[in-house]
């Protein structure tokens, strides 16, 4: 029934010291749909391909926001993700009423990190079956982490999660150093392509399957621009400038790579 | 692992017939996969290094600490699973607040260790639970002179707090590593994670109990830190890596007791070295002693 | 509010009729502060174009008796804020090993948030940062926002922190800071404020220099610290549990310099010739 | 032997707005308190409602026995924006009695309308806002929040709508509503203003055949002017009131907000 005997639960290491509860729960997060996440110097955009389960069902909600500077894309169990979303939710407010300040994203994302790491450390709770990117501003600027089941958070450039997701990570990877001075604009067109190379093949971003958030930090007029997730018809401008554009990628010459891969 | 399948080794807090509890040892393996983290305790002070293996390019870089402040003047630096170590961490911090709850003053880095060893053992002694996947390495330095209790309104009597032995010196620097088992010792210089054989030569080879240990400075322990990273993880040369290093010196060396992380011009010239010291080692090949010059 | 701690938490005489102060000395098991014991004075703090100064007398009273004369009221936080407390010692204690406590928990992610690129400097030693905000750390407002909540959590439980508390840096848009809050958790803010006695009789002078946001945006530095020394003065010659020895603390965008050994200087005491029941009679 | 000390007049205080007998001749243990957690904090608010606009306004000032804690305090807060400085607010709540179960009365309100938002991704109504803050304070029922409230908003035709609230939750909606210390000074001004009590046709009759005025909707301008003049009297006749005259004017194009100085004396 079981792969071996080390993997009936999360406390319980096998021989080579590892726990293959919390390894499997890593794997339900690749079950879910992948989301991208990007920071830049000064927003942070996260894009996410919703599913739906027939064609007339509704799509799967992928982003949510926390508060007012915080986001968060999810991948793998819905249900887990919505546990922590509350909980974050509850935080911000909390921290906002008592120091009238937004909480610093990485405050944040260690609290879902120390919640998450005792469930692979007690027996009886399992570990979470979801992966987060959570984007936020503060005030050192914009921040994405990355948090995974074993209660693993980390502050990431860019970064995707989900099926398929290790060619959107490929995307990333090769364009890392001109994120830090895109623009708003530029910074969600590099997710929306990083998510199109991890699409099923003959599958396309639409209006319905495409979901963009983004944050800016603080401008000169110490203002921030709100987390917001945007859906639907406010998403099709983006969709349509990123479509067969191949050829036409921004100025840096950085469309040559993308004939190179193939998907596997 | 000769005991594997045997069933003593499927739930925790359980003896093997040879009196072994193999789910501490299997936590052991966990930390010996880790990053390696050593810390080194001269005279002046305490540092803590650790190489943190870059599992992805997408990091961002230098964001991600993994040197922890407990209090004002301790840090906590552990191999393993990190999760697990940021949970230690936590502990350590309540530790620290219910110190001065209780004191009024800051906790002394034995006392700490104490409690967090206790913590740790605490873990093996129950089937509910699992042992930590880390080993912690705790650094700190006592104040040798008398600190106000918090939340003093003046200045007190004029004479000293007395209680004093003369010619005897009090506080000082302190080391002390703890592993899964909740076992601990101090150290002049600790090594943990998958890099330690290599580590702890280097570190026996600086004779930190003897003669070594008086003459070397912080800053030289620094570099020395910075190199014996450089050295242990040259097993491991494919993967890229980050070396984080913290130090705390007495109140008057550069940290005025205080733990904080190396200055970066003082970090980056002790990697330049390393680099170097670890070119010129391979040039040679003969094993050498390799102690650095300035 | 009655310059008096011991008024502070009773119902109002004139809305209640006087108070009977027999009821206090009931032989009830306590279980929280019903009254202050050891008790400091006024602390007055004025914003000026930079930032804000403020004083506070080093003495502490029990009642009537000079107790301690070398009481220190004014406490930094996070080099960035100065905080002053007017009314229990006790209790200001407290509150000063929680704030001991708080800065210790927003160092912790101070170092966390620390942005790697910008890792800390060389040679820097204390974190006395030039820009007190950007570094992503509590500022007086927040600092204030919580002594707020803390303040009011207590007299909800009726536990109160028997202290008026003035709080002064800088807000999260990087101008001068001065807010008070209460042992009831009132919180308010304004160009210059005080407490105890120095509500009567200091804030009417400050007012005079202060009188806006405006004005005060108009003072420099010398003249603040002068307006608070001349209030010093008035207070040790008119508050019966004052001293003239007194802590002096400015904050600015450079940190927080605070004083403890001010003394007052030039005091004339010419006037209370003139006045029956002060000082030596010769009649 | 605290009346030797005090310094206040032994009367029973020049109106205050938390007028309460000395409690003398209450059973023994009614008397048992010894930290009294209520105080006044003076100031007045008011709120009118017209066809399509409602307007918030009180005085800034914050006081304490007979001194002057600030003279900028708002008592006006918008209520349920998406963010912390409540740009898409369309809610205005004001609160008048002790200052800080005013400040937590806001808060509780305000977090509880953000929540609203997340859970049910639209902003709350002002009906729904109105029922709900009635619950929170009748939740304290037996430690009230020493506030008076006034919520202010557009109900769902468009409509200028007034809540005003005792301090345990008893609420109805009216077309304007003074409270506060000077409320009674107010209040019967705005009986004769708004809602044209007492305004007959002169010569149109003797006794009940006198023919009252014809009443009508204010206009915007007209209930400006008339906030203005009520406090201008207030200011007059109370100690408490004064400073400055924060006014929160909603409409559907949002919130509009107004700083006028009022007497300092």
């Amino acid at each position: 029934m079981f792969r071996n005997n080390y993997d009936n639960d999360s406390v319980t290491f096998s021989p080579q010291g590892r726990i293959f509860q919390v390894e499997y729960a890593a794997e339900a997060v690749k079950q879910g749909s992948v989301v991208v996440g990007i920071a830049s110097k000064t927003h942070v955009v996260l894009v996410a391909i919703k599913r739906n389960a027939e064609e007339l069902s509704s799509y799967q909600k992928k982003l949510f926001p926390i508060d007012e500077h915080v986001g968060i894309a999810i991948a793998g169990l819905t249900s887990d993700a919505r546990v922590l979303s509350n909980f974050m939710k509850q935080q911000c407010l909390g921290h906002r009423l008592t120091y009238g300040r937004s909480m610093p994203v990485r405050t944040l994302v260690d609290m879902i990190g120390s919640k998450a790491q005792i469930n692979t450390q007690h027996y009886g709770k399992r570990p979470y079956g979801v992966g987060l990117l959570v984007a936020g501003v503060d005030d050192h600027g914009p921040h994405l982490f990355e948090f995974q089941p074993s209660g693993m958070t980390e502050e990431m450039v860019a970064f995707a999660i989900g099926a398929r997701s290790q060619m959107a990570r490929t995307y990333l990877e090769k364009h890392l150093d001109k994120f830090a001075e895109c623009d708003r604009e530029e910074l969600i067109r590099h997710g929306l392509r990083a998510l199109k190379e991890s699409l099923v093949q003959d599958r396309e971003l639409t209006v319905d399957n495409t979901s963009v958030g983004i944050a800016g930090a603080a401008d000169k007029a110490g203002k921030v621009e709100p987390f917001k997730v945007y859906d639907g018809q406010e998403v099709a401008a983006w969709i349509e400038s990123v479509a067969d554009d191949k050829e036409a990628a921004p100025a840096g010459g950085s469309g040559e790579g993308e004939t190179m891969e193939v998907d596997p | 692992m000769t005991s594997i399948g045997t069933g003593y080794d499927l739930a925790n807090s359980i003896f093997s017939p040879d009196g072994r509890n193999f789910q501490v040892e299997y936590a052991v393996k966990a930390v010996e996969n880790g990053g390696t983290s050593i810390g080194i305790r001269c005279k002046e002070g305490v540092v803590l290094a650790v190489e943190k293996i870059i599992t992805s390019k997408l990091l961002k870089p230098n964001a991600n600490k993994r040197i922890a402040t407990v209090d004002r003047h301790l840090g906590i630096v552990y191999s393993g699973m990190i999760p697990d170590g940021r949970h230690f961490v936590d502990r350590a911090r309540d530790e620290a607040r219910a110190w001065r709850d209780t004191f009024k003053s800051p906790i002394g880095t034995a006392d700490l260790a104490s409690r967090m060893g206790g913590y740790m053992q605490a873990y093996t002694l129950y089937q509910s639970v699992r042992p930590f996947g880390i080993t912690a390495i705790v650094g700190g330095y006592d104040p040798s002179v008398d600190l106000p209790v918090d939340g003093e309104v003046g200045r007190g009597p004029s004479c000293g707090a007395g209680g004093k032995i003369p010619g005897k010196n009090f506080g000082g620097p302190g080391l002390y590593m703890i592993e899964p088992s909740g076992l601990y010792w101090g150290y002049y210089g600790a090594a943990t994670g998958k890099g330690r054989q290599a580590a702890k030569a280097e570190l026996e080879k600086l004779d930190l109990a003897g003669p070594g240990g008086e003459s070397l400075t912080l800053e030289q322990a620094v570099k020395e830190a910075a190199r014996i990273i450089y050295v242990a993880h040259d097993d491991n040369k494919d993967k890229d890596f980050e070396l984080e290093m913290t130090w705390i010196s007495g109140p008057e060396g550069p940290t005025k007791g205080l733990h904080q992380e190396v200055p970066r011009a003082l970090r980056e010239e002790a990697e330049r070295l390393a680099k170097k010291a670890l070119e010129s080692d391979d040039e040679e090949e003969e094993g050498k002693d390799d102690k650095m010059e300035e | 509010m009655d310059h008096r701690p011991q008024a502070w938490g009773r119902p109002r005489d004139d809305v209640y009729g006087p108070y009977d102060a027999s009821y206090l000395h009931t032989s009830m098991p306590k279980t929280a502060t019903q009254s202050p014991i050891v008790t400091g004075t006024s602390v007055i703090a004025i914003k000026f174009k930079d930032g804000v100064v403020m004083a506070a007398d080093n003495l502490a009273s029990y009642g009537s008796l000079a107790r301690f004369t070398d009481v220190k009221r004014l406490r930094p936080f996070l080099s960035t804020s100065v905080v002053g407390f007017g009314g229990d010692v006790s209790d200001m204690q407290f509150l000063d090993r929680h704030l001991t406590e708080l800065a210790i928990d927003e160092a912790y992610e101070a170092e966390g948030c620390s942005a790697g690129d910008v890792s800390s400097s060389p040679s820097s030693t204390s974190s006395s940062d030039s820009s007190p905000n950007k570094n992503g750390q509590l500022n007086a407002s927040n600092l204030h926002k919580y002594l707020t909540k803390l303040m009011y959590r207590r007299r909800n439980s009726f536990d109160p922190l028997w202290n008026q508390i003035l709080v002064a840096g800088f807000d999260s848009a990087s101008q001068p800071f001065l807010a008070s809050v209460d042992l009831r958790g009132t919180a308010f803010t304004s160009p210059s404020l005080a407490t105890g006695y120095g509500a009567m009789l200091a804030q009417p002078i400050m007012r005079k220099y202060a009188a806006t946001e405006e004005d005060a945006a108009r003072l420099t530095r010398e003249e603040a610290v002068k307006v608070v020394r001349e209030c010093m003065k008035v207070l040790f010659y008119r508050d019966a549990r004052s001293l003239d020895r007194f802590s002096l603390a400015v904050v600015t965008k450079d940190g927080v310099e605070i004083s403890e050994d001010e003394v007052l200087e030039e005091q004339s005491w010419a006037f209370a010739e003139r006045i029956r029941g002060y000082g030596t009679q010769t009649v | 032997m605290a009346a030797m000390f005090s310094q206040n007049p032994l009367m029973n205080g020049p109106n205050y707005s938390v007028n309460d007998a000395p409690r003398i001749g209450a059973p023994e243990g009614a008397r048992e308190h010894r930290f009294d957690p209520y105080t006044d904090n003076g100031g007045s608010t008011l709120a009118i409602a017209g066809a399509d606009f409602a307007i918030m306004a009180g005085d800034t000032r914050l006081t304490s026995g007979y001194s002057i804690n600030s003279r900028f305090h708002p008592k006006l807060f918008k209520i349920g924006g998406t963010t912390a400085d409540q740009e898409d607010a369309t809610i205005v709540l004001s609160v008048v009695g002790f200052a800080a179960d005013g400040e937590a009365l806001k808060e509780r309100l305000d977090a509880i309308c953000k929540m609203y938002r997340y859970r049910h991704g639209k902003p709350m109504s002002v009906k729904a806002c109105a029922q709900r803050l009635s619950t929170i304070l009748y939740g304290k029922r037996f430690f009230p929040y020493y506030a008076y409230a006034i919520l202010a908003g557009l109900d769902e035709e468009g409509k200028g709508a007034v809540y005003s609230y005792d301090p345990v939750g008893s609420y109805e909606r009216e077309q304007c509503r003074a409270g506060g210390a000077a409320a009674s000074l107010i209040m019967p001004f705005l009986d004769n203003q708004v809602n044209f009590k007492n305004q007959y046709i002169p010569n149109s009759g003797e006794g009940h055949a006198l023919v009252e005025r014809e009443r009508r909707p204010l206009t915007r301008r007209e209930v400006e002017v008339l906030v203005k003049d009520a406090f201008d009297g207030a200011v007059e006749r109370h100690i408490e009131v004064g400073d400055g005259l924060q006014m929160m004017i909603i409409t559907k194009s949002g919130i509009e907000e107004v700083l006028l100085p009022l007497k300092k004396d």
